[in-house]
């Protein structure tokens, strides 16, 4: 875990503690943070630069069968952008899907130190433990799919609720995830079994199953509750990126009632219609979703935004998919897993002049600006599909800089900007403060990590030291140092060492009679047996269980606890 | 007098099983060095099942075991060999830029070999 | 700029040279371009160990010797001249922007892939995918020439969408294969499938061929483009008689799986024609 | 047979890609022998039944008996020494096995490929180039009511694909199992899978791509000129009455084999019936999966991909992973003379590449592991017995359709795994070349280019 670390003088940026730019040192040992340090400890000189919590992506697609099928499509994309290797680190190559060894350096030269990959099928989650072992330095930890189960379809339509939510438990802990993850609820089985159709409202018959969306998705909000799940419910709602789907959105936070839910990449979900027109282009909602947002403490989200550039659409909503690959036409993949998941991959570019995509760049900045409460509207773009993590840099200077956010309005399709409130929010500046909220002490507390995106005593030492600069994309694309687990991993922009992260995952009680419900259904309908589907702890080299809470505890929101 | 005919290399349940006894192996061998031919044709060339027949392509040549089959299963021209050390002989280096050297298909010359030839 | 290397040890595994190549070496003396990096297999080597480097009489490049096994050479080249005395391993002039290749011998796979501009002459044959696009990309050739002498392998002007190539010998199967624009001349014949998957651009040949049944029979006339092209290629030295100038071509389009906006042409070899 | 028995449930066989996990084992455990294989098919019973314990050298250097140990030495020094060391195999071992070949190529500068590259690497290539529609097998069980076996002969490569995923099972909506579904066979000749489908069309060798692309032609509502019977030997009325049923369908499946990829055509064979696929999904619901040979095939793929970004044929000489197949790709490589030294796990170039290939391996260092003496290890230099994956090892193997699982030994081997040679073999190359060797060139030619601009 490394020597005694002492990071001296630095300015500290750590909101969850209520530091704002104070000057002060960090103490780290056994890869926490401490309270002190022997003198003798080493010593880096942080004068001049700052102190941040290493950064916590809470949405993002890095690891698993549909990243792996994405990065496999476009090896045109890994050719001009290639990670070398070192005497220590491994080589790789980049484009909007790098490899494992890329993804995990890369997380890291941006200051980034956790992770969370968003859509897992549960029959892929070994595939993506082994990727994980495989992305060095970073934390992570999956979300697995389970909004399209059809076994959870059958409990839920016979009523069996109880051994729903142990079914749901089971799933989360033989697989190891760290949170159920619901994808166009229905959706897969409109697009797999009704000849390539999808779910256009909450309240669609879901193929031949007497469900709702709607039930579905209520259900879901409420058994990750009763669990007490560090994080709540992850939803990719219906509709997305369709003309008007706001509608869609909104009810579907409104199903929540008071409980926690989490609304995944949600600008792809702010969109309204030019009144009077069934089909016309898209218009911003933001306001309406931000004035939910900021209104209803048990909501949060994460912003999805869209960066211009190349991306990969990669989604298990497989109908979203195939309408894009109709758009963009060059190559689609479609990858349909028995009794649980979709999944469509498009490599797609997003273009200033378009209509439809500069309106999506907008509302993603107004989501940010129209945001009250930074801990629970946070940073995304849905890696890859909204734009690389590597865009993030600049995502942040958009935010914190409105005379470069100016520019940049300027050179896009002007039409798009007047259907949003952009050019309203100019005065809107975010601090450093707030990024730090933001990119890591909001993902942080919404994931449930108490000891990540803060520098509080034992909190784990994941610091990143970045060098001042007015010009914040050039400040935040490359921290001077980044310390993981307390070991000086990059230090003057070069890697000192390698490092392997941890696999974060929870492990909710069941109980154990639900497998007789279970096993059946996989002699009938799955091609795996039961016994070889669990995920045994090999594939766990490091990793570390997150608990869950007393379920009565689950009732408080996060968010809400410290404004 | 050579005549052209197309070669079709694949895999069999029986080269398969035998691959597990071992690759050096009498009955791999055996598998892997037996052609397939039309009986129509094999009449044609004075052949039976069990003669020898010589296969060549620019790459290389062969000699191997003939063995009949019906012209509704294998029809006129065409052979069927299953892939082995004896295929691989006939098989040329260049893979057109992809990886892959054809190995299905291939126009080989077919030359009856006189029983009194073999060992 | 005015160098003339000479192979004098042969690698023995490939050698990958992109700094033989005109801008590299400008203004460098012959001791100073011995001394240029070169990747010989995993480790770095001096251009030196596998080069003489002499002077040259005119303000062009000269390779001499067996370069088959050296990649590379005038990779992404802009502007200049390279001779080549003998023959060129892979990737020759791919990604070129302008200037002009010349080799004398036979050229490897992957001639001027992914070019944009300038010219590559082969005297002999060249290998495969030859002006083509790189795997997993949909576009190749964008612009210039690529004239090869000889015969060329499989997937010549695979994805181009401009320029041309220009084939004196045969050609391999999938010619012009996703071809999105632009135009291949094939003196010789073509190999099966030429044209699969193409969106616009022409692709001619001087002999009759089988199409994929995606083609279909238009008419047949003599196209004004393709008499300058013809011309124009003659002037480079192909052997292009005056009856395929002259002649009339059956124009059949497609392919129709795609945009059916794309044409091969074939000399017509009805008498009076 | 000894009294000592005792059973294996669950247990997976690696035979080939359809890696089937409903194996019950019995072992004899003092003779170290699977006396029955509940559930395998005839390949499966027959890679069971002889797995046993071999006497063989733990190593041979030169053809002597050589300690596990003396032979890490050598292999080391010979992979440290070369400039253009090629790894290659890698489908019939462990994913953990991969991993560390994949690192060991990356360390050294030198080149991995696999036997994909010599398998389905032509569908690969056209999945670079057009994407699939694809699905794991069960949804072929539980939903496919039609299929289409392209260029391959399951009956005899693949038993079991007919038997427990595609024809005959029962699924969620195929009630009737075999009777609900349509099973077309598309192959060159009559053979043992013939007798499976309901409509055979026999293609006259060498016109796939004409017979697909036809299809591709009717699909999309285009006019196909009768000729097209004489130059694939199919009728046009056939191919509408084809497309008509593809049109029909509720969830219609593609399985090719390498009668498409091993073919004059190659990967623009399988690109176009995985375009194929794709344009039917305007209509209805189609996939397409390749059927992969050998047992963790589809594990190399995936280890090599998500490590290098590429799926084989992958060059690290510059300091970065390149991928060209013709150039990269073992073949190639071995028949142009490139290479300067050869590691081989789990795989038998010598006994089916090309002849010219063959001839290079004969000149140049081989290192070989592999449980069985094959044709390779008589021409290595070095030779390592290793223990068999599946039966004697656990690790990672990965479906035909990239559904992961887990071995489950049947008995212990006194032989290293593969994994721990190569580690072994990793371990000290990096002593010999004091960690990673640096890149030896400069950056990459066109300038590295942020994902994002």
């Amino acid at each position: 875990m490394g020597s005694p670390l002492r990071i001296v003088n630095g300015r500290v940026y750590d909101p969850a503690n209520g530091v704002n730019g104070v000057v002060r040192d960090v103490c780290v040992r056994d890869g926490k943070i401490v309270d002190d340090v022997p003198p003798d400890a080493k010593r880096i000189d942080a004068t001049g630069l700052v102190v941040m919590p290493g950064g916590v992506d809470i949405h993002c697609h890095i690891a698993g069968p549909k990243v792996n099928l994405a990065r496999k499509v476009q090896p045109e994309t890994h050719r001009d952008d290639v990670q070398l290797r070192t005497r220590v680190t491994r080589s790789g190559t980049g484009g909007t899907v790098p490899s494992t060894f890329a993804t995990g350096y890369r997380y890291a030269t941006l200051g980034y130190t956790t992770a969370m990959e968003a859509a897992v099928p549960p029959l892929g989650a070994r595939h993506t433990l082994e990727e994980f072992h495989d992305t060095p330095v970073i934390d992570k930890g999956f979300f697995v799919l389970v909004g399209n189960n059809l076994l959870l379809y059958r409990l839920l339509q016979e009523g069996r609720l109880e051994e729903f939510r142990h079914a749901l438990a089971w799933w989360l802990t033989v697989t190891k995830a760290y949170a159920p993850k619901l994808v166009n609820p229905g959706g897969d089985e409109m697009w797999k079994g009704q000849r390539n159709a999808n779910i256009t409202a909450l309240d669609d018959k879901i193929g031949a199953f007497d469900l709702t969306p709607r039930r579905v998705i209520a259900a879901f909000i409420e058994a990750a509750n009763a669990l007490g799940l560090p994080h709540p419910v992850h939803i990719h709602c219906n509709n997305l990126g369709h003309t008007g789907n706001v509608e869609t959105t909104l009810e579907t936070m409104r199903l929540a009632e008071g409980r926690r839910a989490h609304m995944a990449h949600i600008q792809f979900h702010s969109y309204g219609a030019v009144a009077g027109k069934s089909r016309s282009n898209p218009t911003s909602r933001a306001r309406d979703i931000a004035e939910y947002v900021n209104t209803h403490p048990n909501i949060s989200a994460d912003v999805g935004a869209v960066m211009f550039g190349h991306s990969t659409s990669m989604t298990a909503d497989a109908p979203l998919a195939y309408m894009l690959y109709r758009i963009a036409g060059g190559k689609w993949v479609n990858a349909d897993t028995e009794n649980e998941s979709g999944c469509g991959i498009v490599p797609f570019t997003y273009q200033d002049q378009v209509y439809t995509n500069a309106l999506q760049w907008a509302i993603g900045l107004e989501l940010f600006l129209l945001s009250e409460d930074p801990w629970r509207m946070v940073f995304s773009t849905d890696h890859p599909n909204g734009g690389s993590f590597m865009t993030y840099p600049r995502l942040i200077r958009l935010l914190m800089d409105s005379e470069f956010r100016k520019q940049q309005m300027a050179q896009v399709n002007q039409k798009a900007l007047d259907h949003t409130s952009l050019r309203d929010l100019q005065g809107r500046e975010y601090s450093l403060y707030e990024i730090a909220i933001i990119t890591r002490a909001g993902p942080a507390r919404l994931l449930g990590l108490t000891a990540k995106g803060h520098l509080g005593v034992g909190a784990d030492a994941d610091i990143t030291l970045y060098e001042e600069d007015d010009d914040k994309e050039k400040m935040f694309a490359a921290p001077r140092y980044v310390i993981k687990d307390g070991e000086l991993i990059v230090e003057d922009h070069e890697f000192r060492d390698d490092h392997g992260g941890r696999v974060l995952h929870v492990a909710p009680a069941y109980d154990a009679k639900i497998e007789q419900v279970i096993e059946p259904f996989f002699e009938d309908y799955y091609t795996i047996r039961f016994a070889n589907y669990a995920v045994d702890d090999r594939y766990l080299s490091h990793h570390q269980v997150i608990p869950t809470a007393a379920p009565a505890a689950a009732a408080t929101p996060a968010g809400a606890a410290r404004p | 007098m050579p005549e052209m005919m197309t070669l079709i290399g694949g895999r069999t349940s029986k080269q398969g099983t035998s691959l597990t006894h071992g690759k050096l192996d009498g009955e791999y061998l055996e598998v892997t060095s037996t052609v397939e031919m039309n009986v129509e044709d094999m009449a044609r060339l004075g052949l039976k099942n069990g003669s020898r027949v010589k296969l060549r392509t620019p790459e290389g040549e062969a000699v191997l075991k003939c063995k009949g089959r019906e012209t509704k299963d294998l029809p006129r021209g065409i052979l069927f060999l299953a892939y082995g050390p004896l295929s691989s002989q006939l098989m040329a280096g260049d893979t057109a830029g992809t990886g892959m050297p054809i190995s299905k298909n291939l126009d080989v010359e077919v030359e009856p070999v006189p029983d009194q030839a073999g060992p | 700029m005015s160098l003339a290397l000479t192979l004098h040890t042969v690698p023995t595994v490939p050698l990958e040279a992109e700094v033989l190549s005109p801008a590299r070496l400008a203004g460098l003396s012959a001791p100073e371009a011995a001394k240029l990096t070169v990747v010989y297999g995993n480790q770095r080597a001096d251009l030196g160990d596998f080069f003489k480097v002499g002077k040259g009489a005119d303000g062009e490049l000269h390779l001499t010797g067996d370069l088959a096994r050296v990649k590379r050479v005038g990779m992404g080249m802009a502007e200049g001249r390279i001779v080549v005395h003998g023959s060129a391993g892979m990737h020759l002039g791919t990604g070129m922007t302008g200037g002009e290749i010349v080799v004398e011998g036979d050229a490897g796979d992957w001639v001027g892939s992914e070019m944009t501009g300038g010219r590559i002459t082969v005297k002999g044959n060249a290998g495969h995918m030859v002006g083509s696009a790189t795997r997993g990309s949909a576009v190749g050739v964008r612009g210039g020439e690529i004239l090869i002498f000889g015969n060329v392998g499989n997937e010549a002007g695979s994805g181009m969408r401009r320029g041309l190539i220009a084939i004196g010998g045969d050609s391999g199967d999938f010619a012009g294969v996703n071809m999105l624009a632009g135009t291949i001349v094939v003196l010789g014949r073509l190999g099966w499938r030429t044209g699969a998957g193409m969106a616009r651009g022409s692709i001619i040949s001087m002999h009759p061929a089988e199409l994929l049944p995606t083609f279909a029979y238009a008419c047949t006339y003599s196209p004004l483009f393709l008499r300058l092209c013809l011309l124009h290629l003659g002037r480079l030295g192909l052997p292009v008689a005056r009856s395929q100038v002259e002649g009339r071509y059956q124009r059949w389009c497609g392919d129709a799986v795609e945009l059916n906006r794309g044409e091969v042409l074939l000399l017509d070899s009805a008498p009076g024609a | 047979m000894s009294d000592n028995l005792k059973v294996v449930e669950n247990a997976t066989c690696t035979f080939c890609g359809c890696v089937c996990d409903d194996m019950n084992l019995t072992v004899d455990v003092d003779e170290h022998r699977i006396t029955k294989a509940e559930n395998a098919c005839i390949l499966g019973k027959a890679w069971f039944r002889e797995h046993g314990i071999e006497q063989r050298p733990f190593a041979l250097i030169d053809g002597h008996e050589a300690t596990t140990e003396a032979g890490v030495e050598e292999a080391a020094q010979i992979l440290a020494r070369a400039r253009f060391p090629m790894i290659y195999g890698l489908s019939d071992t462990t994913c953990e096995a991969q991993r560390v070949a994949v690192g060991l190529a990356d360390m050294l500068g030198g080149t991995i490929d696999t036997t994909t590259s010599v398998c389905h690497g032509p569908s690969g290539i056209a999945f670079q180039g057009v994407g699939e529609s694809t699905a794991s097998l069960g949804e072929l069980k539980n939903r496919a009511d039609m299929i289409v076996f392209w260029g391959g002969n399951p009956a005899e490569a693949h038993p079991r694909l007919f038997s427990r995923y595609a024809v005959t099972p029962k699924g969620m909506y195929i009630p009737n199992g075999r009777k609900d579904r349509t099973i077309v066979l598309v192959d060159v000749r009559r053979t043992a899978s013939t007798p499976a489908a309901d409509i055979f069309v026999q293609v006259k060798p060498r016109s796939d791509f004409e017979v697909l692309w036809a299809l591709r032609a009717l699909v999309k509502g285009r006019k196909v000129d009768p000729s097209i019977e004489r130059r694939t030997g199919v009728s046009l009325a056939v191919l509408e009455d084809l497309v008509a049923r593809m049109k029909r369908c509720n969830y219609g499946a593609f399985l090719f084999g390498m009668g498409l990829t091993m073919n004059r055509g190659r990967h623009f064979n399988s690109a176009a019936l995985l375009a194929l696929a794709t344009d039917l999904n305007q209509f209805t619901h189609w996939v397409a999966k390749p059927v992969r040979g050998h047992g963790n095939v589809t594990g190399a793929d995936n280890v090599v991909s998500w490590q290098t970004g590429f799926p084989f044929g992958v060059n690290f000489s510059r300091g970065y992973p390149r991928f060209n197949p013709g150039e990269f790709t073992t073949v190639d490589v071995l028949a142009r003379g490139d290479a300067d030294a050869a590691l081989i796990i789990a795989s038998d170039p010598a006994s089916n590449f090309p002849k010219p290939a063959i001839e290079h391996l004969k000149r140049i260092p081989v290192i070989v592991l592999d449980p069985k003496a094959t044709l390779t290890s008589r021409l290595a230099r070095v030779a390592f017995t290793t223990a068999t994956y599946g039966i004697n090892v656990t690790g990672t193997v990965y479906r035909m359709d990239d559904v992961a699982l887990t071995l489950r030994p049947a008995f212990p081997s006194p032989y290293p795994s593969d994994e721990q040679v190569l580690t072994a073999i990793r371990d000290r190359v990096r002593v010999l070349l004091g960690g990673n060797r640096l890149p030896a060139g400069a950056a990459p030619i066109a300038p590295a280019v942020a994902a994002a601009s």
